[in-house]
């Protein structure tokens, strides 16, 4: 706990510092990448320490605030969400010492970044309402300020508004939810918490609307797109990697709460599910048809929220039908998959950074031909695309099979209750697969594969040291946690215990044929792995002899193949995007060529969110209009103004008096 | 006997005030209700009078029966305007409403027990309505000026309560309060002063620039 | 393990070319030709592996690894499928997504391949498959739920032995999941009304077109690989269909054998009677798939 | 002491009043503004003793209002210095319209300034009811005159608007206390002094239907002045047009003098036990006040009105808290600091983006971040802090009088009190962050390309304090909000 503290402490002291640094950038750099590099392995110490069993250590102590109190505590449940916020940030923080070198404001962006840092570690500790919301509002700021630190494009002033105002909502609804929590013992304490079986209905929407917005359930994902993208890739890999897991900790918080007294009723998981299902189609649907790399990667990570929640609603499903091995399972699949998405969304936005640094720009239409430039940043970000389409040996492949594994425990029961949502569990799995699948092999594809197709790729360099190392660390974890999933997956046990109410013996009795199942898929994934390098060795042998020629790419008979002839990322997508079409709404601009001798000819397809143009836009031009309409009460007439106050002075005499 | 004379003058000075269209006749009523004030406050101490009430009585009739008429009219001659009240609500129909609001008081008054027996059964519904003539003039005439004389007689009406129920009121807080009415009717007359500099007319009704909606 | 239990794995190996061989005669027969030698992808396997090798220019190390991954892939594969009621040599409960995210492997660098050529047409081919590839895994994992439910164990393996139980309980439901699988097992090994692995014409291709600027071994490897993905994902169907289960691993095997011959014929015969789809109907094609065996695990549910 | 409260500023006036040169006045007006500052902290530490037979007294309620107002004070005289040697004397043209105008004479300025602190000061300290109504009157004249200060018609306007509403307002609190006289008087004709501790003492005699009559005549006649909707319509005129120092000093100091004119009729209500009758009502004063700021917060073309209505708002807030009681009475009384001390900020902050821009309208300004990079940051602080995020004090009084209201069961009250929060904050936010945020256009960057120390210290000393309070609520302050907030039940 201590450590932990001085990590926070360390983080704010070395943001100051950069900020006060800000006129020589390299001590900028130095306090604010270093101070964070510093903490984040300080901190990372006692979070394993927890993980692997060590004892929760709290500590409380009274502070002069209505209702506050400093209270934290770093339990298993917290450590598990604290691994990825320290490993994810550290390693942001060296990747952006080398990316964001001269950079303007740099002493401002390691100051809010720092603070971001700090403030999630906070979240996770806090155990009081008033210190929870500060630390949760100050992510919240921080990250806004990072989000809009480019602020000359009036895009991205537009991305930070949308999600100052979403955070903001969404705290409304924290709020009340823990002040609804708070009221049978009078206390904000966390430990004091407790809801009455009629109000833990209305305690589970508010939560699930309030973390639901930070996490990007869908449709309360508007801000997601838009300020990820925008804010630098250190910070998006941060952000999306780990601040929006930060929506899923406080959800399972709450819910380890609010199942304390009861088993929760049925209809919370299948809502979870529901929203798990909707989040995850939708968010690869909309990955599949972005052109910016960053927004392809920023819905992803709605698509990939939606799949933790999944696991989630399988929890909670079987503690409501009292299946221990299908909550077992369910949590499981969703915290690992927290892990997972860490290692994997973070190294793939550091890659996309790499390649936005090297290029300028991140419309995938213009990128092409990038492995043979950067072969470092190629091949990592090849592995995390693999690891996210869940494909074994790798990360992503294990906790989609735990969380398949909880699917079909829960299709095998008699219980219809549990199994249709099951069973939705594993089409919708199926489905995001393939459409990650197919979303992934367009993004790398397009960028690294084939000929360039533009100028901007022609003097793209690797990336330094600095970024290379962030990248690899994390493809080696994606693949270690993919191969060590049997030793790994224990970890979370009391995690799961705490959020199931369940002896961790019991948690780890569930899930020991899940164990089984992993060391088995990891041996045969090894197996997989050797027999690649025999064949490789194989088809080495039998070319080492033989005549081997470079030529053109097969062209079908046209004289002159250019880069431009390839097939776009647009048209890659075309068949499922058409299929999709009905929720995608994509908007084409075309111009189509005209006449026997045809000029320009262009066509364009842009595809923005549906929530944000078809719900929230219209419904705030709607609320705007309605409010103006009330205006003429300031008609500037004063003899008017003195009657509003005749009138009401006689209205209350007579209403009160009469 | 002679308070409530002199309470039916002022209800009747405020109906006429309601129902005259200039503003110099405007500003002799409420130089008149001034003076009728001063004469209440007499008329209120039946026993025997010292020195006390005379002195307020003096006071009152100074400020509002002498020095306000005579800033008024100073401030009507500066500005060469139209002697007109130029009412946005019709003398007839003010007259109309005014009677109304005499009913009204007189409803609600009766509502109101007075804890302790009153010098007249009068006071509490004709200052009423005088205050609420005042308002009635400030919200339906339209000449600054006019506005100011609406305040006035809204005043003279709290006054009217004023002196009726209250037995003591320390003669500081009696004293406090008119010097505040004075400053305020002084520093009025001095803004209407400045618009009528700024402005070529002083109708309140045209100082409506700073709004938050346009028609 | 048992020794037997590699009889599966090692009949594959052996005889997954032949089926190729089995449904072109058949389609020559059918045709009243003679048609190429049963074991003509044995012999055209041979050469190829005899062959040296052209690379694009374009292309990196991705389109020169990918057929040995692909092929990698579907080895393991092999190790999962159980041949008739013959267990597989490793069964564990939830090989079933192994296997199906295996061919997932080989599905996803045979397009990155693709698109490492730059040329439109690979990435057209590329697109199709992905695309469709993407409406058949739903189809394909539900099937296998639905037996999973049926038979109430989570391993191929088990799966299996116990289908011939399944027939006598829930017939209708099982018939619908053998349709839904034979759809799934007609995409994934691209054959006819999905695509048409002997067209000439690469617009029209989904799998050959990705696989135009391969040549040589790693031909060869992609060529053994598909034959591979024919033979298993056809023991998946044949396990279903052929419901032998004497007990006799010997006896139940050649059953499935046999059966795995009969459907290469049948599909032969379906080849040389129906045309290809027009691609914009493959989906609903799919989705039908897809609505198929979730019909059959709602039948379960009762 | 408390002579010296009330003799201070108004010798200082006069002293101004015949002043001849500038600087030293100027120095007049700090040095005043530092003693009384001095005098009210010395109140801290030794409670001042009841004077004029108890007229004049400073209990909790009145020290924690005559602090606020002191500390206001204190600030916007430091900033008035650099204000006044900003502001050119002479005619100069007016940037809306063009015309040419001058400012009133700054003798007159910095003694209506010292006035107006002696007349808020009176506020605070009076216990004898009529000598309240003096004070407060009082301030509406004194101020008058410093929202006339650019004298040009449409500040003309503003003030003829504010006298002229504010008179009517407080004319019928006048009569309210006659009423009030009236419900302590007995029935032999002997009445209670109208002393607020004689009053409490001796409550339980008041006559109720003449006392309620009272409430009601004090809140609409205060309230008129405190800007509770619907009869706030002076406020924002006045506000928009008076010289931000001096609009800093209205929306910080003046509007809660006017509340505290309310509470201590409310504080004689609570001892009748006649509490819940004023509750009620001020409930539905505040969320109408909060629902009236929204309709003209959202989409507000001129950020001075903007922080004016915002000022309207969170006089709601305070109402509201007050009369949910209980909690939230202390939530109210601690907001009344955390508004006080935020709104004046982002007063002086607006001064400076005006003086550079040259614009109220929002459309206007862009890039203050750049062009002015401290006031741009100020102007952000302000923002999150006047919208109650954490971790400033606003988050703090707010949450406590949101939990209040659901702990008392007032679930409608509660979710209407967030929801209107949550507009004021999407309409405060889209405004500020636009002219905070964008590239600084090129005549901006040149005219502020200095910020004078006095500008910007004394805003940045308030959101030190803001931020501070939003962290560390001191044991003192805490004491003094209690025993205010039990005073108003």
């Amino acid at each position: 706990m201590v450590l932990l503290l001085i990590a926070v402490a360390l983080l704010v002291a070395s943001g100051i510092a950069a900020l006060l640094a800000q006129a020589v950038p390299r001590w900028c750099t130095r306090c604010g990448a270093g101070g964070a590099m510093v903490a984040c392995t300080l901190g990372l110490v006692p979070s394993v320490r927890v993980l692997l069993g060590g004892s929760v250590e709290s500590l409380h102590r009274a502070w002069a605030v209505p209702y506050g109190a400093f209270f934290v505590e770093a339990d298993a449940l917290s450590a598990v969400f604290l691994l990825p916020i320290f490993a994810l940030s550290g390693l942001a923080a060296v990747y952006g010492a080398e990316y964001s070198r001269g950079q303007r404001r740099l002493g401002t962006s390691w100051f809010f970044f720092n603070l971001l840092v700090g403030s999630m570690v906070m979240v996770v500790l806090a155990r009081n309402a008033v210190l929870f919301l500060m630390a949760w509002e100050v992510m919240a700021l921080a990250s806004f300020f990072l989000v809009t630190l480019d602020d000359e494009q009036a895009s991205v002033r537009q991305a930070g508004w949308t999600y100052l105002i979403a955070m903001h909502l969404g705290t409304a609804f924290v709020l009340a939810l823990f002040i609804l929590l708070g009221r049978p013992a009078g206390s904000l304490d966390f430990d004091r918490f407790a809801s009455s079986s009629t109000s833990a209905g209305l305690l589970f929407l508010l939560a699930v609307i309030g973390f639901g917005t930070k996490a990007g359930f869908v449709p309360l994902h508007v801000w997601l797109p838009e300020a990820h993208p925008a804010a630098p890739s250190h910070v998006s890999a941060v952000m999306s990697g780990v601040m929006i897991k930060t929506g899923i900790y406080g959800l399972l918080r709450v819910l380890a709460v609010l199942t304390a007294s009861a088993a929760p009723p049925v209809w919370w998981g299948w809502l979870l599910v529901a929203i798990g299902v909707t989040s995850g189609v939708y968010g690869i649907v909309f990955a599949l048809a972005q052109r910016d790399l960053k927004r392809l990667l920023a819905y992803s990570s709605v698509e990939n929220i939606g799949i933790i929640t999944l696991g989630i609603g399988i929890g909670v499903l079987g503690m409501s039908t009292g299946r221990a091995t299908l909550s077992a399972l369910g949590f499981a699949g969703a915290l690992l998959h927290v892990w997972n998405h860490a290692a994997f969304k973070g190294l793939l936005f550091l890659g996309a950074g790499s390649v936005a640094h090297a290029t300028g720009t991140r419309d995938v239409e213009e990128l092409g031909g990038l492995l043979t430039r950067m072969p470092w940043t190629g091949v990592t970000f090849l592995i995390g695309a693999l690891a996210i389409c869940g494909l074994p040996p790798l990360n992503g492949f294990v906790s989609e099979l735990l969380l398949y594994l909880a699917a079909l425990d829960g299709a095998t029961v008699p219980a219809a209750a549990a199994a249709v949502p099951a069973l939705g569990v594993i089409a919708a799995l199926a489905l995001i697969g393939g459409l990650a699948a197919a979303a992934f092999t367009k993004a790398f594809g397009t960028v690294f594969l084939g000929e360039p197709r533009s100028g901007a790729v022609a003097h793209a360099h690797e990336s330094g040291p600095a970024m290379r190392v962030a990248l690899i660390v994390l493809a080696t974890a994606c693949g270690l946690i993919g191969m060590l999933s049997p030793l790994i997956v224990p970890c979370v046990g009391s995690a799961i215990a705490a959020l199931s109410h369940d002896s961790s013996a019991s948690v780890h009795a569930e899930m020991a044929t899940a164990v089984g199942t992993l060391r088995t898929s990891a041996l045969v994934g090894g197996g997989f792995l050797a027999l690649v390098g025999l064949v490789v060795l194989a088809r080495r042998r039998l070319l080492s002899a033989r005549s081997v020629e470079a030529a053109g790419t097969w062209d079908c008979g046209y004289a002159q193949p250019t880069a431009r002839m390839q097939y776009t990322a647009a048209s890659f997508a075309q068949p499922l995007t058409t299929l999709f079409g009905g929720l995608l709404r994509t908007q084409r601009d075309v111009d189509a060529p005209r006449g026997w001798f045809p000029r320009a000819a262009s066509f364009a397809t842009t595809t923005p969110d549906v929530c944000g143009q078809h719900a929230y836009t219209p419904l705030f031009a709607a609320i705007g209009r309605g409010l103006g309409a009330l205006r003429w009460l300031q008609h500037g007439e004063v003899h008017l103004y003195v009657l509003y106050i005749a009138l009401t002075l006689l209205v209350l005499l007579v209403w009160r008096l009469g | 006997m002679w308070t409530d004379t002199l309470l039916v003058f002022l209800a009747l000075s405020s109906l006429l005030l309601l129902g005259s269209s200039r503003l110099t006749r405007c500003i002799r009523i409420v130089a008149f209700q001034g003076v009728v004030l001063g004469a209440l406050t007499l008329a209120v101490h039946r026993d025997g009078l010292s020195v006390r009430p005379l002195l307020l009585a003096v006071a009152i009739v100074g400020i509002k029966g002498v020095a306000f008429p005579w800033v008024l009219s100073r401030v009507l001659r500066a500005g060469e305007v139209r002697r007109e009240v130029e009412p946005f609500i019709s003398y007839n129909v003010s007259l109309v409403v005014g009677a109304l609001t005499l009913g009204l008081s007189f409803w609600w008054s009766a509502r109101l027990p007075l804890p302790m027996p009153p010098v007249s059964s009068l006071i509490v519904p004709i200052a009423f309505f005088t205050t609420l003539a005042g308002l009635f003039v400030i919200v339906s005439r339209r000449k600054a000026l006019t506005q100011v004389l609406g305040y006035l007689v809204l005043e003279n009406g709290i006054y009217a309560i004023g002196i009726g129920l209250v037995a003591e009121t320390p003669m500081v807080v009696e004293l406090g309060v008119l010097l505040d009415v004075f400053v305020a009717v002084f520093v009025m007359g001095i803004a209407i002063f400045h618009i009528n500099r700024e402005f070529d007319h002083i109708d309140a009704d045209r100082l409506a620039v700073l709004r938050d909606w346009s028609a | 393990m048992a020794v037997v239990s590699f009889l599966p794995p090692l009949l594959a190996l052996a005889g997954a070319p032949l089926l190729l061989g089995v449904i072109n005669r058949t389609k020559a027969v059918v045709a009243g030709r003679i048609g190429q030698p049963l074991l003509q992808v044995y012999f055209d396997l041979a050469k190829l592996l005899r062959k040296g090798a052209v690379y694009s220019r374009t292309t990196t190390w991705i389109f020169r690894a990918a057929p040995c991954v692909g092929l990698a892939a579907m080895l393991s594969a092999a190790t999962l499928v159980p041949l008739g009621g013959g267990a597989a040599p490793v069964a564990f409960a939830g090989d079933l997504v192994l296997f199906a995210y295996l061919l997932g492997v080989s599905r996803v660098f045979t397009v990155l391949a693709a698109l490492d050529t730059g040329s439109s047409f690979e990435g057209m081919g590329a697109s199709r498959e992905v695309t469709f590839s993407a409406l058949a895994e739903p189809a394909l994992l539900l099937a296998l739920a639905a037996l999973a439910r049926q038979t109430g164990s989570l391993s191929l393996s088990a799966m299996y032995a116990r289908i011939g139980v399944g027939w006598t309980t829930a017939a209708p439901a099982f018939a619908l999941l053998a349709g839904a699988l034979l759809l799934v097992f007609l995409t994934e090994n691209s054959r006819i009304p999905i695509d048409d692995p002997t067209t000439h014409l690469e617009l029209t291709m989904i799998h050959e077109v990705m696989v135009l600027d391969h040549g040589g071994p790693d031909l060869a490897c992609i060529l053994y690989g598909s034959a591979l993905k024919l033979w298993l994902l056809g023991a998946l169907l044949v396990g279903i269909l052929v419901p032998i289960r004497s007990g006799s691993a010997g006896l139940d095997v050649a059953a499935a054998v046999g059966g795995l011959l009969t459907l290469a014929m049948l599909i032969g015969l379906i080849e040389s009677s129906m045309a290809r789809l027009r691609l914009t109907r493959v989906p609903q094609f799919l989705v039908g798939a897809g609505v198929m065996s979730a019909v059959a695990l709602l039948l379960t549910l009762r | 002491m408390i002579l010296a409260l009330l003799a201070l500023p108004t010798a200082a006036a006069l002293a101004a009043y015949f002043m001849r040169a500038d600087a030293p006045r100027r120095w007049l007006l700090v040095l005043a503004a530092v003693l009384h500052a001095a005098l009210t902290a010395a109140t801290w530490v030794t409670r001042a003793a009841p004077v004029a037979s108890g007229w004049l007294a400073l209990d909790a309620p009145g020290q924690l209002f005559l602090s606020i107002t002191s500390v206001l004070f204190l600030m916007a005289a430091g900033y008035g210095v650099g204000y006044l040697r900003r502001e050119h004397r002479g005619a100069r043209t007016d940037f809306v319209e063009g015309l040419l105008f001058a400012n009133a004479p700054e003798a007159t300025f910095t003694a209506c300034l010292l006035l107006f602190l002696a007349a808020m000061t009176l506020v605070c300290v009076s216990h004898r009811f009529g000598l309240l109504w003096v004070g407060i009157e009082a301030t509406t004249l004194t101020s008058a005159p410093l929202i006339y200060f650019h004298r040009h018609h449409r500040s003309l306007e503003a003030t003829w608007k504010y006298l002229m509403i504010c008179s009517v307002g407080i004319a019928l609190a006048l009569l309210g206390n006659f009423f009030l006289t009236v419900a302590a008087s007995n029935a032999d004709g002997t009445v209670v002094p109208l002393i607020l501790e004689d009053l409490v003492r001796s409550a339980s005699r008041l006559h109720v239907l003449w006392l309620r009559a009272a409430f009601l005549l004090f809140l609409v006649g205060y309230g008129t002045k405190m800007g509770l909707a619907p009869l706030h319509t002076w406020l924002p005129d006045a506000h928009s047009e008076a010289p931000s120092v001096v609009s800093a000093l209205l929306s910080g100091a003046l509007l809660n003098c006017a509340f505290l004119g309310i509470l201590r009729l409310q504080q004689v209500c609570v001892a009748a036990g006649e509490a819940a009758f004023g509750q009620e009502l001020l409930v539905g004063f505040g969320l109408l006040s909060m629902a009236v700021a929204a309709v003209f917060v959202l989409g507000q073309p001129d950020y001075k009105r903007m922080l004016a209505y915002s000022s309207v708002e969170h006089m709601g807030i305070l109402t509201l808290g007050v009369g949910l009681g209980g909690a939230a009475t202390f939530g109210a009384m601690l907001h009344a600091v955390n508004h006080s001390l935020t709104k004046a900020m982002l007063f002086l902050v607006a001064g400076n983006i005006l003086a550079t821009y040259q614009s109220k309208s929002t459309a206007d300004v862009r890039g203050v971040l750049r062009a002015l990079p401290v006031s741009g940051l100020l102007w952000l602080t302000g923002l999150f802090a006047i919208t109650g995020s954490p971790p400033f004090g606003a988050f703090l009084s707010e949450l406590t009088i949101f939990k209040a209201a659901l702990d008392h069961g007032r679930v409608v009250v509660a979710i209407a009190y967030l929801v209107l929060l949550a507009l004021i904050f999407v309409g405060m936010a889209t405004a500020m962050l636009q002219m905070a945020q964008g590239p600084a256009d090129a005549p901006a960057r040149r005219r502020g390309d200095t910020e004078p120390w006095l500008t910007i210290a004394p805003p940045a000393v308030l959101a030190a304090v803001v931020l501070g309070l939003g962290l560390y609520v001191p044991d003192a302050v805490r004491q003094v909000l209690e025993h205010a907030a039990r005073a108003f039940g």
